[in-house]
């Protein structure tokens, strides 16, 4: 394994220290218990959106911490969620009168600690629990899908819906409705290596690909052979149209992800392939956005996320942002 | 009567148990998880290992209590909320005046009925409750049994076997669910960890 | 070699629409021959600027043409200069009675393209080489320091100035100029992958690094042992500083830029190594951006660059920008 | 009298030459540049193949100009840069009054000149002029030998010699020259691939 580090158990720390280094003019960093906020607390009350999950998904969730989107974001180890007294440090330097909106990806380790960290803090909260993965089949026995690369959209257009004044119970409604209105699913190449592990979490033939892959490298529905960019595509767009069932001529947002290890010039090879896709079934593309949101580390693949657009989600997504990964009209 | 000693001897021994077979269980979480079991565990363990000087004097209840809340703000993942939920359930229940027989077939049981809460999940869904539940009712049941030899006997067979049979289940709780049908063929590594951690505890009334 | 890809001879051109696609609002796609260009001419005239290169550098240099940078940008085959017609289209497309300046990375194959497109174009023309690479000893009797990650800032600060209706001669002596402030240097852990090769352009041992690559996996300064973050930032910082020569106390760019395998962690882990090094230095780290901006296809590993600034550029880097990999203030 | 004809079955025979001999010139690349030489020669003569119908007929001047022009809109890089060079360069110096022989070492030596200036560099570089200056030189030198056998092969043999002399220079042109002292003992790709051309174009006369 071969990396920027110089001892493995302080990767976490050094690293969030430089990215708070990096954009002092949007964050600070908390260490000891270690979390993200805004650098300035807003001047209006406003609800509190605290996200968090293991580490190694960069730049989600602290790249996504400024005005428009988070408030706080809480790191833990990698893969591993965080721990709670991370989530009520950070609700209690960020609670800003109207509440803490907690933005979860569904994990049972994420479920739990965001649940332990909300028993201990006094603000009213409220939870977003984001599922937006299809790979993985929902049923009531089960703990049900993953959130994946959809999370970044409830956080941008929940964030900004915030920045409104809006309430908590409204924030926590529209965040469940955006993840309703959104799907995606992913493929990958290679496997990630975790830093404390040094090497490859999975094995995988070269000409295999793992077919709807989860964040972590965690297997996905199936190994099969690789195949082309169409064809993959196909596959993965199908599958979330199946699930969310967008209406002939609805607008949508297309967002191609990359999980890390592969460049940019293929992310947008598959962007044309979805876009060709949903041109065909004459569904209308109208926003979109491709690049490495939510990586597994250094994972070669990506992942298609298609989110139904109405009037209220468009304009949240459209309005300014202002955080180290995403940032526009500010 | 059960002493701060005591526990931090035991905490000793799950620890070595677990660096024994750290590639194992590396594997196991490899396999159906996202590899970050082992990590976890051995943080914690580390973690409150430390805490042993501070703690070895003080009330059973307290040392379960701070050791929870160690495991708590170290860990993460679903097994620090679960290990974290197990010891400060066990550090509610302890009473000073019934045996340690029955404090530990108390205390168990009363944990475990915490983690179910925590994990929304119950026997049957390849976790470490199919480790934990069968070990907290047996406990039970050896409630009035002195020889605690043959309790741990017990106790760390049923811990074995149950272990063992998380392999052919399917997951339909935490990470490995996601997998469904091929999450089968791979025993937890939750299941696998816990079981190590019993299995050196019931070592040291065995040997 | 696993790509999203369908067709290798392909990729180019289906990676180019997708790009095209998916940011309609900032630019606009031309094939046969290809340069991406801005959606919209500005309305006042403005020196025209125009880069390019080989293709699996991305974001640069198409990610780079919008508003506040370059006006358009040709890209090559992967790693291939462009071809002169190329330049002569984009500059005909594009230009806007105030001349043509065209912005090129030191390499022998650039300049030559570059030269042959300018000898086609009536309009107006100067062109700025950018030879930032500290790795790689300048000497009379050589081709000269390559261009690198410094490329990028060349382009935002030139094309801020541009904005404000600066003539060609002011811009090009401009650009000179912060090539002139500008250092970097890089170090690889891996080999990139040509997709037309579809195998590594060079093995490396689990335990060695390249020291001082080149953004094509070009051999660098030194095969040499891997060693710890701090320890290759030291000689990376120290060696750019042997050539751009900071005073005490002033203020400087830092950039850390990511190859294309390396996970943000670490990039931002390694921002942390070089702003403690400055800051012993007692240099100051008044701007920074960490990310992959200059990339070599899938190649882990990264670099330092550092830009001694003056009070015009930091105005131009911090002005507005609107492009698909860098935007603020607009 | 050369023809179209001749020049298309030219190009034939050094596309297979450069075909037979892929892996090497990829290696040499990689291991000095960047990996792309191979590609790009190959996307210039596959293109240029395919003008075959529609130049044959025309006169030469004509068609080394056309073939320039296609090299240069499709190849890229250094190599495209040059190669393109050179043919217009030749296409430019083409008498329709002088003989073939003479024909060939004036439009070789300009083609070569115009290389010279588009890479400012000359001899001993460790590039492709490092077999196309002697190879112009050769031929110059051979203007007025009547046996084309001969020529080819004193032409040949040149070739291949200064080909194989790259291998110990150090390079101070082109992507090579980034590496300094670590340039030295591997031939150069471009001066492989030139000499590859050269080779298969001798060829012809001596079969
Ligand atoms: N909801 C749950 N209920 C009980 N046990 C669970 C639950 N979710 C996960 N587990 C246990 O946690 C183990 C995984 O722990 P760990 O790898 O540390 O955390 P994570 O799954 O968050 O990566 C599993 O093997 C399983 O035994
Ligand atoms: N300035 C130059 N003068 C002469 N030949 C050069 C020059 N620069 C590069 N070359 C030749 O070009 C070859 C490399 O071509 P190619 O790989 O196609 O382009 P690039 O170097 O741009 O990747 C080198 O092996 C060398 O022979
Ligand atoms: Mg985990
Ligand atoms: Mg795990
Ligand atoms: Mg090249
Ligand atoms: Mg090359």
């Amino acid at each position: 394994m071969k990396k920027f580090v110089n001892n493995i158990d302080n990767i976490l720390t050094e690293s969030l220290s430089g990215f708070g280094k990096a954009h002092t003019d949007i964050i600070k960093i908390n260490h000891a218990p270690d979390f993200i906020a805004r650098a300035n607390k807003s001047s209006k009350p406003k609800v509190s959106l605290i996200s968090g999950g293991g580490s190694g998904h960069e730049p989600l969730h602290g790249g996504f911490v400024g005005y428009g989107m988070l408030d706080a974001a809480c790191p833990g180890q990698v893969f591993s969620a965080p721990t709670p007294d991370q989530m009520e440090a950070a609700a209690n330097e960020v609670h800003n009168e109207k509440g803490i909106l907690f933005i979860v990806k569904n994990y049972s380790g994420d479920i739990m600690n965001f649940e332990m960290g909300a028993d201990m803090i006094e603000h009213d909260h409220a939870t977003i629990i984001v599922n937006d993965d299809v790979a993985v089949e929902d049923s009531t026995f089960t703990t049900g899908r993953r959130g994946v690369a959809g999370t970044m959209i409830v956080e941008k257009t929940v964030g900004s819906l915030a920045e409104t004044g809006a309430n908590l119970e409204e924030c926590k409604n529209f965040g469940d409705h955006v993840n309703k209105m959104t799907g995606s699913m992913g493929v990958a190449f290679t496997s990630c290596t975790v830093p404390a592990a040094g090497k490859p979490t999975f094995d995988i033939a070269p000409n295999e690909m793992e077919f709807g892959v989860g964040i972590h490298g965690e297997p996905g529905r199936r190994r099969e052979k690789i195949k082309s960019a169409n064809e993959l595509s196909k596959e993965i767009i199908e599958t979330i149209l199946d699930d969310i069932k967008p209406n002939k001529g609805e607008k949508v947002l297309m967002h191609v992800n990359g999980f890390g290890g592969t460049p940019l010039m293929e992310l947008y090879l598959l962007f044309e392939c979805g876009q060709k896709l949903l041109n065909e079934k004459n569904i209308n593309v109208s926003r979109s956005i491709v690049g490495n949101y939510t990586t597994s580390l250094d994972m070669a693949g990506g992942s298609f996320t298609i989110t139904k657009l109405d009037e209220n989600i468009v304009e949240h997504w459209d309005s300014a942002v202002y955080t180290a990964a995403l940032r526009w009209k500010m | 009567m059960m002493k701060g000693k005591n526990i931090f001897d035991s905490i000793e021994k799950i620890q070595n148990n677990i660096i024994d077979n750290k590639e194992e269980i590396e594997r196991l979480d490899q396999q159906i998880g996202d590899g970050d079991h082992i990590f976890n565990i051995l943080r914690g363990l580390e973690e409150i290992s430390k805490l042993r000087e501070s703690l070895i004097g003080e009330p059973i209840d307290k040392v379960f209590k701070q050791l929870g809340m160690k495991i708590m703000t170290t860990v993460g993942g679903s097994s620090g909320a679960l290990f974290a939920t197990l010891l400060i359930g066990m550090a509610k229940n302890y009473n000073s005046q019934s045996t340690d027989q029955e404090n530990i077939a108390k205390m168990f049981y009363e944990g475990v009925e915490a983690m179910k809460k925590r994990g929304k999940s119950g026997s049957g869904e390849k976790t470490m409750l199919d480790v934990l539940i069968p070990v907290s009712e047996i406990l039970c049941e050896c409630k009035n049994e002195k020889n605690s030899k043959i309790v741990a006997d017990k106790v760390k067979k049923v811990a074995e076997k149950s272990m063992l049979s998380t392999k052919d289940m399917l997951a339909t709780k935490g990470r490995a669910s996601f997998l469904g049908e091929r999450s089968k063929g791979h025993i937890d590594p939750g299941a696998r960890s816990s079981q190590l951690a019993i299995d050196a505890v019931c070592n040291q009334f065995i040997n």
